[in-house]
């Protein structure tokens, strides 16, 4: 049989083509069911989508408690759907499905402000209130701000200061991503004040550690050994200050040679604040921030505020706030943890 | 004259001639039993299925959104298809688009009229893919080592180039227009236009010129298609530039469509990208596959995301979803295929011997004087 | 190659040497030690600090452990793609059994690292084995698939080091003699499995189903189940790469090792393992993942932007494998010229 | 030498779903003895050598070594018996040095356990030696030519202790001396008592050196003959089923102008000065030993190959270097001599393959459709009598020697003014070799230059106009043909230029 070949050649084609129609029909129904609700009572009373920068992430996994309990408060249907990774584009899909599903508010935490500006305006057409926490953007009603720009500049700058005293010295700042927003503002803002009201601090050096652990605790290593006199670090993200630390803690020299500040973590920074390798960092507590955006999406779609300056409403057990300039609500000055008060929180 | 008398008479030659078959099988059996018809098969069917099960899935919208975000992955994947048919791979696509990213917006940052940047940064793009090129076909490396090492050389260089900065601010009414419907109400967008019309370029050279002949004899093989005229390390290197060309005009309409130049622009597409045209029916070892096929395995994927984002389904389950559909096309194309293959290793023993009794025609078979 | 009929019967050995000198491995340690060198010039402390030499000698620990498995893999004619998820998954569940039974033996715990990863090189190796798929396509798939469950199953989780008891957190810094342990057990690692590559039987038949696939299969060598033993090493070697993470840095999330598939392919192309099989030694991509590790452990001590990095991988990916060709050409041209001459 | 039958076969019979491939298949091995199969493509012979090895199982028949009963489920228990089978394309691992080839899988251990590879390279070299072709035990197996490695295949089924030795055509691609060398090493294995089953289309060969012949035909025996008791043509008439008298049917042609004109073509270290004409009508055909250069200077004039110096000119026009594509469009055309890496896209359809060479020619306005390749393809597969199903059956499919009139299709499609064939008729069986040396003789008949490649000689005697013989890389003979004889080809081939006509 000189086609034998091509006859089960065939039929290979023909099983293909019906497993592959099955599978991709069978997978999309074994994963539907689930979320399928969301959308057939999203359009109820209340809905809101939070899109955190990306899943898995220990910082956002927290606001999202904390807007997910506002939202069980407020009897908001709640979603929270995000990207696995933080390309630029990554979080429109998700947007897209939230104006679809008629969601009446979004909470996001942009990558990228930029990439997603044309979708939440789609978004703002479509009647869908955007709230903008944690990074903000040019397409919102209002941006939920953990502190402001110049608060948390502020808070760490004089954190560092007072600990270097008059002399001052050489200092380094390593960041997260390159690329992000928020991160990018407050170096820019710590260098300014810097140069402004501290002559005796030099900034030697901006790394990155790129939020990726391994990466961070290189740039530390690289800072501490190439800086010869570097008296402290400021790491305004939660993945460099926690390695920085993590890198102090292994590496015995250095300690007390070298002073590290940011923004981090309690759980992840107990273990180096009981041991005396951290003395101080600050955060807010971002329950709180997922908290705060998850009223302030209520109150707008309830049309308590617009956004506009002056705007006042309620959220819950962290009572009033106003809408500043520019449509911006603060959550609160940078909370500063120590010895003394890191072991009382869970996030 | 010449050859035109060889062997028997010209009669003889009209008779048996005739009594070919075009084809082993059936019009029916040719058009239905084939991979690109059952991922076709695949899409309609999730898609009936979505409209029916997935609320709000019965929208313009969710078509023009699905090609918008599918739209960069459905361009790089042409010519990279034509490529895997070779018997190489791109896997360089996703960091060139970055590359051109950052070109596209350094030049406008720098002033440089928004045309002309885009000009150049096509033109970086078609360069670094005639770096691809040369390597593989001048220097005679293996595409795969290559493009993994020039995936990093240049996501390294656009990282480099544009530093922490994002250059924004594309103006307005090119990027609004660019994520436009076609025309009001429409369910797709202006780019639909340009896939289309790329695709069919794309279409016609791999399946209806010369050169696409060619592409597929490298892939079957590239001896015999040395032997038969091919040029055949010009074709590869000439996909590989068209490769680069197709990536970064990918990487401007991407900077555009966000608005947004940064050198992380279009990270992990190479494996989006690849992906799609596995899934469509394109052999990975080379020689098999078609544009409509792989395009086909692109829509099933954005098809897929596209209901699992607007059930709900988070991004996680997604890439498992993704896998597990890679995966099993291939699966059930390889439990085919061991079956096929027990099947054919016998009967290519005994085609030789057994084909004097099948054969059509069958002509006076051994010249004999008897 | 059209060339290869005519290479002549006879060919000399090389002088010892001579092929010492033409090795990859020396190449590489001339310029570990070059760049290690001329970083600890600039920087004293790069090499001569406890901290520097401490983590110039441990980071490396985990790219060689995976890349050793790619290069097993690599060396069968196959690809793993899918070694940073598998890292990803041990190194998580490794956490979350000292989390959740407290007190747990810690060899137990390894144990279970190691044998998740080879169940999921296992499954890997399987799929490419009996369905000779393609394992660019069927890692391509677990990679996904593999980072998809990671996330899934993690999740807002992250292993914190308080999970971890003082004893296998002490594994990433203790010393032996100056020398990180970890190292210690790696190189023994490195030395039993080159050992085992070069001088059992297993090993040369790994060599062998690279070097012509079509033979083995025709000599009945056990072409699967060779497939299958490569791709379970891969496995059990990454998730012993996540063990050591974890060891190292007593974290993680479901974004470990991440991009891991590229390095580790980068080490043992850059280490001389040739990516259509049959060659290349594991001591040669132990160096080579040597290498790539103190690339990015030197950068920022340099103080070269770490925008950069990425790029000077790059380039060292392309050039590794522009000069194996430029060797191979010169070598075939010499026993070319020596064969006109005979 | 004793009479004991170290193998026996006997009925044994292999079906694949409805079709047998083998029919009462009787085979009896003799110790000390060498035993040739014959039969053309697709008689079974494939399919018998399979069992034996191991890698197919029986159906039905009894299958006897030293007496027992055996039945082997792979080739590894079979090697493990004693049988050894050496392929025509022997089957090493190019990565490997030689000695480990020999070793492969029963690798020695030290008491260390490691290999021990001081006693893998000694045995090499001994055996290697005793065989009279001493290999480098540590050189890579990449590059030995095919006699090598065919040499270290031997000697591995020696030192595995085989007492069974099956050689699948193992001349097909060596040279006259190579032969030479293989034959007495064979009858050295007989002499030390072993088994030998020899498959060759060369009959040459299998008179010269078996003891016995066994003729098979459409998967079933037909007959064991003793050679001192047998000629040629009754094992011809054997194995067709009737006679073929004509094997070279050699048609005179008018011999026209020159076409291809060669001139001082040298390639460093491959062929040095090469200078010669081929006329219309011509066939000119390049012989010499395997290795003589002779595929490579045609190889060059095609531009498959690069070449250092020289010219190529066709009907005066000059032809390009490494341009196959320019070297087509002025009329060349080339069968090369591996038709399955070479010739044909094997998973590819018929039509296909006979359009690939005429894809350009076939274009309109520069695209080309289906239906204007198939009356191409459907003309030249009928033409050359090709016997298929449908044009979209893929090459694999067909038979060794449909294959090849697959390949000549695809050449007389481009309508070539020179047709290069190189080796045209390796591994095909009798009838259609005949068929094949009748086509060429007759496109050579309507004024077709060839230029003919051959390391059989009676095909070179029989197909030559004027034979060009090649020595290292230099024509050192050419003979018109009334001069061309076996013996002064060999000659020419094997001795200084000086000494040669």
């Amino acid at each position: 049989m000189n086609f034998t070949f091509s006859k089960s050649a065939h039929r290979r084609a023909a099983s293909i083509a019906v497993a592959i129609a099955a599978a991709s029909v069978l997978l999309a129904g074994c994963a539907a069911p689930t979320g399928g609700s969301t959308g057939t009572d999203a359009a109820g009373a209340g809905s809101l989508t939070v899109i955190p920068k990306s899943l898995g992430n220990k910082y956002f996994e927290a606001s999202d408690k904390g807007a997910k309990a506002a939202a069980d408060e407020l009897g908001l249907d709640f979603s929270e759907v995000g990207p696995t990774s933080t390309g630029s584009a990554d979080q429109v899909p998700f947007i897209q499905t939230a104006i679809q599903t008629g969601q009446k508010a979004i909470a996001i935490a942009a990558n990228d402000p930029a990439a997603v500006c044309n979708d939440l305006k789609a978004a703002q057409d479509a009647g869908v209130k955007v709230v903008a926490f944690d990074t903000d953007t040019d397409c919102r009603d209002i941006f939920i701000n953990q502190a402001t720009v110049d608060g948390i500049a502020q808070g760490l700058v004089d954190l560092t200061s007072k600990h270097l005293g008059t002399a001052g010295g050489t200092i380094a700042i390593l960041s997260g991503g390159a690329n992000a927003a928020n991160l990018n503002a407050w170096v820019d803002a710590m260098t300014a004040l810097i140069e402004k009201e501290h002559p005796e601090i030099t900034i030697a050096q901006v790394a990155y550690g790129e939020d990726v652990d391994q990466k961070a605790y290189q740039a530390a290593q690289g800072l501490m050994q190439s800086i010869p006199d570097l008296k402290a670090i400021i790491a305004p993200d939660t993945v460099s200050v926690k390695e920085a630390a993590h890198y102090l803690s292994d590496t015995p020299q250095f300690q007390g040679k070298v002073w590290v500040t940011g923004l981090g973590l309690p759980s992840e920074m107990a273990t180096y604040v009981t041991s005396g390798i951290i003395e101080q960092f600050g955060l807010w507590n971002p329950e709180d921030l997922g908290y705060l955006a998850t009223y302030a999406a209520d109150a707008l779609t309830q049309g308590t505020i617009t956004g506009k300056e002056g705007d006042k409403f309620t959220a819950g057990k962290l009572g009033d706030f106003a809408v500043g300039t520019g449509g911006e609500v603060v959550l609160g000055p940078m909370f500063v943890f120590d010895k003394s008060n890191v072991g009382d929180f869970s996030f | 004259m010449r050859a035109d008398t060889v062997t028997i008479t010209t009669n003889a030659v009209g008779s048996a001639a005739a009594q070919y078959r075009r084809h082993s099988h059936p019009l029916w059996r040719r058009m239905l039993l084939r991979t690109e018809t059952a991922i076709v098969l695949a899409i309609i069917l999730l898609i009936i299925f979505a409209i029916t099960t997935v609320p709000y899935f019965a929208q313009p919208y969710t078509y023009l959104t699905m090609i918008l975000n599918s739209a960069p992955i459905l361009l790089m994947l042409l010519p990279v298809t034509l490529i895997i048919i070779t018997g190489d791979i791109d896997l360089s696509v996703g960091s060139v688009v970055g590359f051109s990213s950052a070109i596209f917006g350094l030049s406008f940052h720098a002033g440089v009229p928004l045309p002309l940047a885009a000009g150049v940064a096509v033109v970086g793009g078609g360069l670094v893919g005639l770096l691809n090129g040369v390597l593989v076909t001048v220097v005679g490396l293996p595409s795969l080592a290559v493009t993994i090492g020039t995936l990093a050389l240049f996501r390294g260089i656009a990282v480099g180039l544009l530093g922490t900065t994002a250059i924004t601010g594309f103006p307005s009414e090119v990027t609004q227009f660019i994520g436009a419907p076609l025309f009001v109400g429409a369910p797709v967008p202006m780019v639909t236009v340009a896939i289309i019309v790329v695709a069919i370029g794309f279409a016609v050279l791999l399946h209806l010129t010369p050169f696409g002949r060619g592409v597929f004899a490298i892939g079957l093989s590239s001896e015999t298609a040395a032997f038969s005229g091919v040029r055949v390390n010009r074709t590869r290197l000439i996909l590989f530039v068209l490769s680069g060309l197709v990536a970064s005009a990918t990487g401007v309409y991407y900077t555009l469509q966000y608005s947004n130049a940064i050198g992380t622009n279009g990270l992990g597409f190479e494996l989006q990208v690849v992906t799609a045209i596995v899934l469509g029916g394109v052999s990975i070892w080379g020689g098999r596959g078609s544009i409509l096929g792989a395009l086909a395995g692109g829509v099933l994927i954005a098809t897929l995301n596209k209901t699992l984002q607007l059930a709900g389904i988070g991004s996680d389950t997604i890439s498992i979803v993704t896998g597990a559909t890679l995966i099993f096309s291939v699966v059930v194309a390889g439990i085919a295929g061991f079956i096929s293959r027990r099947r054919r290793s016998k009967a290519s023993v005994i085609a030789a011997g057994v084909e004097k009794h099948r054969a059509i025609p069958n002509p006076k078979s051994v010249p004999s004087n008897h | 190659m059209s060339v290869t009929h005519t290479v002549p019967v006879s060919q000399r050995r090389s002088s010892l040497l001579g092929r010492i000198l033409r090795a990859r491995e020396v190449g590489l340690i001339v310029m570990i030690f070059a760049l290690v060198a001329l970083t600890s010039v600039t920087q004293p402390g790069f090499l001569f600090s406890d901290g520097g030499w401490r983590e110039l000698l441990r980071q490396p620990t985990i790219l060689i452990l995976i890349a050793l498995g790619e290069a097993i893999v690599i060396i069968t004619r196959n690809i793993d793609l899918s070694v940073g998820s598998i890292l990803c998954l041990s190194a998580y569940a490794a956490g979350s059994l000292f989390s959740n039974f407290p007190g747990i033996p810690i060899p137990l715990v390894i144990l279970s690292g190691i044998l998740l990863g080879a169940v999921l090189g296992l499954v890997n190796g399987l799929l490419v084995a009996f369905l000779r798929v393609p394992s660019l396509v069927i890692t391509l798939g677990t990679l996904y698939t593999y980072r998809g469950i990671a996330i899934l199953w993690i999740g807002p989780h992250f292993i914190r080091s308080s999970w971890l008891p003082d004893e296998y957190r002490s594994f990433g810094t203790l010393q032996f003699l100056g020398i990180p342990v970890l190292l210690i057990v790696v190189a023994i690692i490195v030395l039993l499995i080159g050992w085992f590559m070069t001088s059992r039987r297993v090993g040369r038949d790994l060599y062998a189903l690279g070097s012509n696939p079509e033979a083995a299969t025709l000599f009945g060598l056990g072409e699967r189940r060779l497939t299958v033993t490569a791709f379970v090493a891969s496995g059990a070697l990454a998730g012993l790469g996540g063990l050591v993470y974890l060891a190292i840095f007593a974290t993680g999330d479901a974004q470990v090792g991440t991009g891991y598939e590229l390095q580790a392919v980068a080490a043992a192309v850059v280490g001389g393992v040739a990516i259509v099989g049959g060659s290349g030694t594991i001591w040669g991509v132990a160096l080579g993942a040597f290498f790539l590790a103190t690339i990015s452990n030197a950068l920022p001590v340099l103080g070269v932007p770490s925008l950069w990095q990425q790029s000077i991988v790059g380039v060292l990916i392309v050039g590794a494998i522009l000069l194996d060709r430029i060797v191979f050409i010169t070598r075939i041209r010499r026993a070319k010229r020596k064969g006109t001459a005979t | 030498m004793n009479d004991t039958a170290l193998l026996e076969l006997h009925g044994v019979t292999k079906t694949f779903g409805a079709v047998a491939a083998l029919v009462n298949a009787e085979l009896v091995l003799k110790a000390g003895s060498i035993h040739a199969v014959i039969g053309e493509n697709g008689a079974g012979k494939s399919t018998l050598v399979k069992i034996i090895g191991g890698l197919y199982r029986r159906d039905a028949g009894t299958f006897l070594l030293d007496g027992e009963s055996v039945d082997f489920h792979n080739t590894r228990e079979a090697k493990a018996a004693g049988i050894a089978v050496i392929y025509q394309e022997p089957t090493l691992f190019p990565d490997l040095s030689v000695a480990e080839n020999l070793f492969v899988g029963r690798q020695p251990y030290t008491r260390f356990g490691a290999l021990d590879r001081a006693k893998m390279r000694r045995e090499t070299r001994e055996l290697t030696q005793r065989l009279g072709v001493p290999i480098d035990p540590d050189r890579e197996a990449r590059g030995l030519s095919i006699a090598d490695q065919q040499v270290v295949e031997i000697a591995k089924s020696i030192s595995v202790g085989a007492k069974v030795i099956v050689m699948d055509e193992p001349t097909a691609a060596l040279s006259g001396i190579e032969v030479e060398r293989l034959m007495g090493i064979a009858r050295q294995l007989r002499g030390e008592g072993k088994g030998l089953i020899f498959i060759s289309h060369r009959f040459d060969e299998v008179f010269a050196l078996c003891d016995v012949i066994t003729v098979m035909r459409d998967g079933s025996y037909v007959a064991t003959n003793a050679t001192t008791g047998t000629t040629e043509d009754e094992i011809i008439h054997q194995m067709v089923g009737r006679s073929v008298d004509n094997l070279y049917p050699k048609q005179e042609a008018l011999i026209g102008e020159p076409v291809l004109e060669v001139e001082r073509l040298t390639s460093a270290g491959v062929f040095q000065d090469v200078s010669f004409t081929v006329r219309s009508g011509e066939i000119v055909c390049l012989a010499g030993l395997v290795g003589a250069g002779r595929s490579e200077i045609a190889r060059a004039v095609f531009g498959v190959d690069p070449y250092d110096s020289g010219s190529v000119r066709m009907s005066g026009i000059d032809v390009p270097r490494t341009s196959p594509a320019a070297a087509m469009r002025l009329g060349i055309g080339f069968v090369p001599e591996d038709r399955r890496k070479q010739g044909l896209a094997m998973t590819a359809g018929i039509q296909t393959n006979i359009t690939l060479a005429i894809r350009h020619k076939l274009a309109r306005f520069g695209f080309i459709i289906a239906p204007l390749e198939e009356p191409s393809a459907r003309t030249w597969a009928a033409r050359l009598q090709v016997k298929m199903y449908a044009l979209d059956t893929e090459a694999q499919m067909l038979s060794g020697g449909n294959q090849q009139k697959v390949v000549l299709g695809k050449w007389l499609a481009t309508k070539p003014k020179l047709l290069i064939v190189d080796e045209p008729t390796r591994g095909i069986d009798v009838g259609t070799k005949a068929e094949v040396h009748r086509l060429l003789s007759e496109l050579a008949g309507t004024g077709v230059a060839l230029l003919m490649i051959s390391s059989e000689l009676p095909e070179v005697m029989g197909m030559a106009d004027r034979v060009l013989v090649v020595r290292e890389g230099r024509i050192t003979a050419e003979l018109p043909r009334a001069t061309a004889t076996p013996q002064n080809v060999m000659y020419a081939a094997t001795h200084a230029p000086e000494v040669a006509a």
